[in-house]
């Protein structure tokens, strides 16, 4: 087999986990000026609502007759149980996002007892947000455990497997997966650049004071983005809970890839994302096929330092750059 | 004989030295407070147990790491994930000096080469960065990487290969057998163990704590400060930021480098598991709990919160990390600026309220009373 | 009230928060001493939680039974069981708590070979006796430490043969990339020449990678007989599930997946399918100690309705409460010395990993254990069955580097290349 | 710091001097065919400005013009795309920011900008301290402070100053680096007309006592017309007009660049 087909698929696989890994960091770090350091407890928190929906856990709450999962059709019961975990986790952002990123929830009990807010809202505070969700993730973890126990039963893996000869294969689901990172981005791009929301998402990244006397309500627009970023962070637990071990320590293993991915992409959530996930999905296989995992690790993070340094505005930045020489030329 | 006068005169220039408006603890009463603090400090062996007098050495070697953060973030502005990079480097070094070279003189000189082979290796990140036009965020994810690669490496040095002279470097299992530290020539006069190691760990922070007081108070601190309110205009004062920024994150390496011997000299042990994901950020919790603009905050959080987990792992159980996580959110939520100066204002408006009578009801906390 | 002022007074110096906290603890002092005081250190939240709490739950089963049989000697057993949560330096203060404080007459601790690394120095330093029960790469010879797991060797000594008798010799190893992998990995070339087999590739993975597909498609290049997979932690259980997806069906012998983490439970199958694990226990394995009505799974079950699993450690930190029974028991006194001299005596006992009739041997030279292990079998449904047992002596230790503690008192550990070097 | 003294390094002005073949010893600031880039925007496209000892020299131009720009280039905050720039004879294109400080060009930024949390009298030590210590540190930091006119408010805290008194403390530590030639941009921007009659009185009595060089960016032409000898009128990154206060005031061009620019904006 040629080695060029086989670093190929070999690619799809990395790309996949750092794109899904990074978009919800990535935008929740770029609208809002937040540094979400629970963002792998968020996809932990996708992973147990998938895994428990799939595995008929909704039918044992106390408002659910049946189990809704499990009267579907075998067919749609997994994509099923994934909406759930996409939707629990967004509703768990939006949660977060009031008591904690806001601190809307504590200042309106706060106002009517003592008659003041305690509260400074989290955006743009880049340090104190990380302290902040560092607890959030501490917290979540443990609380996982006590709930649900050292770990799930998992979720088969769906599609079989894709030879492509010589007595190699993948499984196909991962191929998939790649197909699905490229979507939420394009999906993203739409969004962004096509609605509402997304106009004023970008009006208030680039000036949030402006953003504010053109009448944008910027707690609105950070209330929605930090629901979508959890929603995402969900997609990607739901997405990888038939491929890895469900427990409550899974986060952490998404976690670097996310931070190493944001930082090499840079300001923009999709070009960078998109690029970030292309080198270092690229730079992984690469060294992974020819050296071995260890190899494919360490030359990550090291390319990852080479471009925080020789490039640090990010890969978008280049990008832009590239652009604005051609605007210029032609 | 003049020398009186010399030393009021030298005690006077010291006492100036360590106050400014840079660091906080001024009054009388904050130094009899200090006085009270270091008093029941020296005498803890003598109304402790023997674990809670070791296990305190622990912590107080901590407060060097906490420390070494307080004066690269909190005072310079530049937030580092990099210090245990720093701290582990350190424990590794002094571990393969003191292994191979037998005797005191093996681990003395082990110290001053740990500190050295710390304060290079932050030198050397420290230039890369900074001098490459690496700043804000970019850093701290940086050093964090820089963790991380370092953590990777190290996990998979168990073979024979990772063997320099007679001192493996284990791997994830670490390298065991690295000796107390232990002044003299030939036979050593003085190993510090137990209750010696504490008194060191005492002394290192309190000359840690005197001599940051003093620096921080000093032309040189004021443009730490500078720095860390607005880089540019201090640039345009006529500063090398960048050299600053370089000297202090040097100075912070080697001061975690001091605390990472400290801490292996503690554990007769180190491994990759100082360079976890959880042990890089608890240095930034320990400074941002405690207040990360004052130096009293990072020891006291530091000590507080190791001590609490403790408490809670023997007392709780498994919801020691949930309450350590609540009190964590609790704390940024309420008090941003951190305990220590959260206390600090909340002892100055009791006080205020006192001086009014206590009849005012409608007076606020002062916030922004002074820093 | 003069003591609610002292504190408002630390509070208000700051640093002594911890003191006043201290000062609490050292007050509640230790237990009667009438009592048998054991430490038991195992993790019960973080990342080891999922296989420290079977040794935990077990630990308090044994000490239970032996209570309510009348204790040890007349004695009761008291036992302290803070949460070391799977972190080492909390581990090195709670073991130095158990022995200042508490005076434990022995401690159990840990799960990790770092774990051991981390507290070793001072458990020698205090010469306390210490049980270390988790299935560990071997060779710790040290005279205050009785590591009653089956060593790399054992496990890997009784799988190993067994598949190249199936499949063929040749093998492919993949293992975490750390100490127990490593020395693990040389342990199976090690096997692999006395069974006449060879090691056609052999790859290491960070413990913190869970993508494998390429390691599966390297795996699937090199085609061999069988693999051997010493994969450790819970990122690495993620090979199963990918390699059965990628359609690599290879036959796998293991030391680690299965006896301890339960995978074949926790997994959808057919990810374990043709999966072959050496081990001394696993709660399916068919002894009637283990399975009869009132064995040692009902009376763990018992006592542990929710328990998810009964692994190999559980029965290890089991049995050895037992065996320290026995010791007290011949030596007349709980004197650290005079019981390990007694533990040195050859102790056995009838441990639910032995069939009927056969007990299991404390080696005394060695402090590790003539394990009675088996070959255990997961088939496409993860229904799990023996297929092959036996008795296997820990030899490296005692016959390869010549440990003897009964005559020499030493403190280090031995690695594959002390084996080379003996072999010449 | 080690470098405490070395703002006036003698090594530098010899420099300086061998290189001044070829130029005018008179002119203190040159650029040379100074470009600047941001990806496809050309912000300053080939300006050679020029600037005498002693001079004070309004910078004038509509929005986006430049004029900041330009400025930045010649702090050394921006490096340019192309071109050179030449202080006191010596070519500092390549110098980071504090080095060409350290030879005598100083900075008061758009937006007041001073140490907030610090008093005044601790901002204006901050400059002072790189130059003099002891008994001279402190005369130094009297006369700034009176030169500031802020000996009154010494130990408040900079947060609390008004708008127009941050802008003077700002000049007045500007103004104690001793410069040789001081940029001011926009100093009277959202200043009363008595803060502005204050600051041009502050700038002429610099320019004449000490003899500073300045250049002013600034939108208000009648300030201009107070305090300038000579305007430079960028437009769209070039210089477009150079000339007396009088001569630019009555050219009809840049009026109708300028009311176009205004219109834009």
């Amino acid at each position: 087999m040629a080695p060029g087909v086989d670093l190929l698929v070999q690619f799809f696989p990395s790309f996949a986990k750092i794109v899904l890994a990074a978009t919800g960091l990535a935008i929740i770090f770029g609208i809002m000026g937040v540094i979400n350091l629970a963002h792998g407890e968020f996809i932990m928190v996708g992973a147990y609502a998938t895994t428990l929906a799939y595995n008929g856990a909704l039918g044992a709450l106390p408002l659910v007759p049946v189990d809704p999962i499990g009267v579907l059709p075998g067919a749609v019961q997994l994509p099923a149980a994934m909406l759930t975990g996409v939707l629990v986790t967004a509703l768990f952002g939006l949660v977060v996002e009031r008591t904690v990123i806001s601190g809307a929830v504590p200042n309106w009990i706060a106002e009517r007892t003592i008659g003041r807010p305690v509260v400074k809202p989290m955006y743009d505070r880049l340090l104190d947000s990380m302290v902040a969700t560092w607890g959030i993730s501490l917290i979540m973890v443990q609380l996982v455990r006590n709930l649900y126990g050292n770990s799930l039963n998992g979720i088969g893996i769906p599609f079989g497997q894709f030879s492509y000869g010589n007595g190699l294969s993948i499984s196909t689901y991962k191929l998939v997966l790649a197909g699905v990172a490229a979507l939420v981005l394009l999906l993203l791009y739409v969004v962004f650049v096509r609605t509402d929301y997304g106009m004023r998402a970008r009006a208030t990244i680039q000036n949030e004071g402006m953003a504010k006397s053109l009448g944008v309500d910027t707690e609105r627009t950070y209330m929605a983005t930090f629901a979508l970023g959890s929603g995402l962070a969900g997609l990607t637990g739901a997405l990888y809970a038939p491929l890895q071990t469900i427990v409550p320590g899974m986060g952490g293993g998404f976690l670097v890839e996310a931070f190493v991915a944001v930082v090499v992409g840079g300001a923009s959530v999709v070009v960078g994302t998109l690029l970030a996930g292309g080198l270092l999905g690229f730079v992984y296989a690469l060294f992974a096929n020819v050296w071995g995992t260890f190899a494919g690790r360490i030359m990550l993070l090291v390319v990852a330092i080479l471009v925080i340094r020789f490039v640090p505005q990010g890969l978008s930045s280049l990008v832009e750059r590239i652009r604005d020489r051609w605007a210029e030329v032609s | 004989m003049a020398t009186d006068a010399d030393s009021a005169g030298v005690l006077g220039r010291f006492v100036d030295a360590i106050h400014g408006p840079n660091t906080m603890g001024e009054s009388r009463r904050f130094w009899a407070a200090f006085g009270v603090v270091a008093l029941l400090m020296v005498t803890f062996p003598l109304y402790m147990l023997e674990s809670a007098v070791t296990n305190m050495s622990q912590y107080l070697a901590l407060t060097l790491l906490a420390l070494s953060l307080a004066v690269v973030w909190g005072f310079t502005g530049v937030l580092s994930f990099g210090q245990v990079a720093f701290f582990a480097v350190a424990g590794y070094t002094y571990g393969i000096v003191g292994i191979n070279v037998a005797g005191p003189l093996g681990t003395m000189a082990g110290l001053f080469v740990a500190v050295g082979v710390a304060a290079l290796f932050a030198a050397v990140l420290g230039y890369f960065m900074f001098y490459g036009g690496v700043s804000d965020v970019y850093v701290t994810i940086m050093t964090l990487v820089v963790v991380l690669v370092l953590k990777t490496f190290l996990d998979q040095t168990a073979g024979d290969k990772w063997t320099i002279g007679e001192a493996a470097l284990g791997g994830f299992n670490g390298m065991p057998g690295i000796p107390d530290l232990a002044l003299g020539i030939g036979e050593p006069f003085l190993v510090f163990d137990d209750f010696t190691l504490f008194y060191a760990a005492l002394l290192a922070l309190l000359v840690t704590y005197l001599g940051l007081r003093a620096l921080l108070n000093s032309d040189y601190g004021r443009v730490m400060v500078a720095i860390r309110e607005d880089e540019d205009r201090t640039e345009m004062l006529g500063y090398d930021v960048k050299r600053v920024k370089l000297t202090v994150f040097t100075f912070g390496g080697a001061l975690a480098g001091l605390s990472g011997v400290l801490y292996v000299t503690y554990f007769n042990y180190i491994s990759p598991s100082e360079l976890s994901l959880t042990a890089a950020s608890l240095p930034v919790i320990w400074v941002a709990v405690g207040g990360r603009k004052t130096l009293l905050g990072p020891i006291v959080a530091t000590v507080a919160i190791e001590r609490l987990g403790l408490f809670l792992s023997v007392n709780v159980g498994d919801w020691a990390f949930v309450i350590n996580g609540l009190l964590l959110l609790v704390i940024v939520l309420l008090l941003p600026e951190g305990l220590v100066p959260g206390l600090r204002d909340l002892v100055s408006w009791i006080g205020d309220r006192r001086d009014e009578g206590g009849t005012d009801d409608t007076t606020e906390p002062s916030g922004e009373v002074i820093e | 009230m003069t003591k609610r002022v002292d504190r408002r007074k630390f509070l208000a110096g700051g640093a002594s928060i911890a003191t006043a906290g201290l000062a609490g603890c050292a007050l509640m002092g230790g237990g009667s001493s009438d009592t048998i005081k054991l430490g038991i250190l195992e993790d019960q939240s973080g990342n080891f939680a999922l296989v420290g709490s079977p040794k935990h739950k077990a630990s308090l089963l044994a000490i239970e039974e032996i209570n309510n049989d009348g204790g040890i000697n007349g004695q009761q057993i008291e036992y302290y069981d803070p949460d070391p949560q799977s972190s080492n330096d909390r581990y090195l203060e709670l073991t130095r708590r158990m022995v200042q404080q508490r005076d434990v007459d022995a401690l159990w601790a840990g799960y990790s070979s770092a774990t051991r690394e981390t507290i070793r120095p001072y458990i020698d330093q205090q010469d306390q006796l210490y049980f270390y029960t988790t299935q560990y790469e071997g060779g710790v010879c040290d005279k205050n430490v009785f590591a009653v797991g089956p060593t790399a060797r054992q496990q890997l000594g009784s799988v190993l043969p067994y598949l190249v008798e199936e499949y063929g010799p040749r093998i492919y190893t993949i293992a975490a990339d750390y100490n127990f992998g490593q020395l693990s990995a040389d342990w199976v070339k090690v096997l692999a020449d006395e069974n006449d087999a060879e090691v056609i590739g052999e790859e290491f993975i960070p413990l913190s990678n869970s993508q494998f597909s390429s390691t599966i498609n390297r795996i699937q290049d090199a085609d061999p007989d069988f693999v051997m997979s010493m994969l450790v932690g819970q990122n690495h259980t993620s090979f199963y599930e990918q390699k059965a997806s990628a359609g690599l069906d290879i036959p796998i012998g293991t030391s680690t997946a299965m006896a301890q983490g339960y995978e074949h439970l926790r997994l959808d199958p057919p990810a374990m399918a043709n999966i072959y694990a050496g081990v001394n226990y696993m709660q399916e394995i068919p002894t009637n100690r283990n399975t009869r009505d009132g064995g040692f799974v009902d009376r763990y079950y018992d006592m542990w309705p929710d328990a998810p699993y009964l692994n190999e450690e559980a029965e290890n930190n089991y049995f050895s409460i037992y065996m320290y029974k026995r010791a007290v028991e011949q030596a007349g006194t709980t004197d650290q010395e005079e019981v390990k001299a007694a533990l040195e005596s050859g102790i056995t006992y009838p441990a639910p990993e032995a069939p009927d009739g056969e007990e299991i041997k404390l080696v005394p030279e060695t402090h590790h254990v003539n394990h009675h292990m088996w070959v255990m079998r997961a088939d496409e449904n993860h229904n799990v069955e023996a297929v092959d047992d036996r008795v296997i002596d820990e030899t490296f230790l005692k016959d390869t580097v010549g440990c003897d503690l009964t005559s020499k008192d030493e403190e280090k550990q031995y690695t594959p290349q002390d084996y080379y070097e003996e072999a010449g | 710091m080690s470098d405490t003294a070395d703002g006036m390094d003698p090594a530098v002005k010899q420099t300086s001097a061998e290189l001044a073949t070829g130029v005018d010893t008179d002119t203190i600031l040159k650029t040379e065919g100074i470009t600047k880039r941001f990806g496809g925007l050309t912000a300053i496209d080939d300006v050679d400005f020029d600037v005498e000892a002693g001079e004070l020299r309004c910078l004038i131009g509509p929005n986006g013009a430049g004029k900041s720009t330009l400025l930045n280039l010649i702090t050394g905050a921006l490096s340019p795309s192309e071109g050179e720039v030449y202080f006191r004879g010596h070519d500092i294109t390549e110098m980071d920011p504090h080095e060409r400080i350290r030879r005598g060009l100083s900075i008061k930024f758009q937006v007041p900008s001073v140490y907030e949390d610090l008093t005044v009298r601790e901002n204006v030590r901050l400059p002072i301290q790189r130059l003099a210590s002891g008994a001279e540190r402190d005369e130094r930091m009297a006369d700034a402070l009176a030169a500031a006119g802020l000996s009154a408010k010494a130990d408040v805290a900079a947060s609390a100053l008004s708008h127009g008194e941050q802008q003077q403390l700002e000049i007045g530590m500007a103004a104690s680096l001793d410069p040789d030639l001081l940029l001011l941009d926009e100093p009277v921007a959202g200043l009363s007309v008595d803060e502005r009659a204050e600051i041009a009185e502050r700038i002429t009595q610099l320019n004449e006592e000490r003899s500073i060089a300045f250049v002013v960016i600034e939108h208000d032409t009648d300030f201009v017309a107070e305090i300038a000898d000579h305007v430079t009128v960028l437009h769209q990154g070039e210089t477009f007009r150079e000339g007396s206060i009088e001569e630019i005031e009555t050219d009809p061009e840049v009026q109708r660049i300028y009311l176009g620019g205004e219109t834009d904006a």
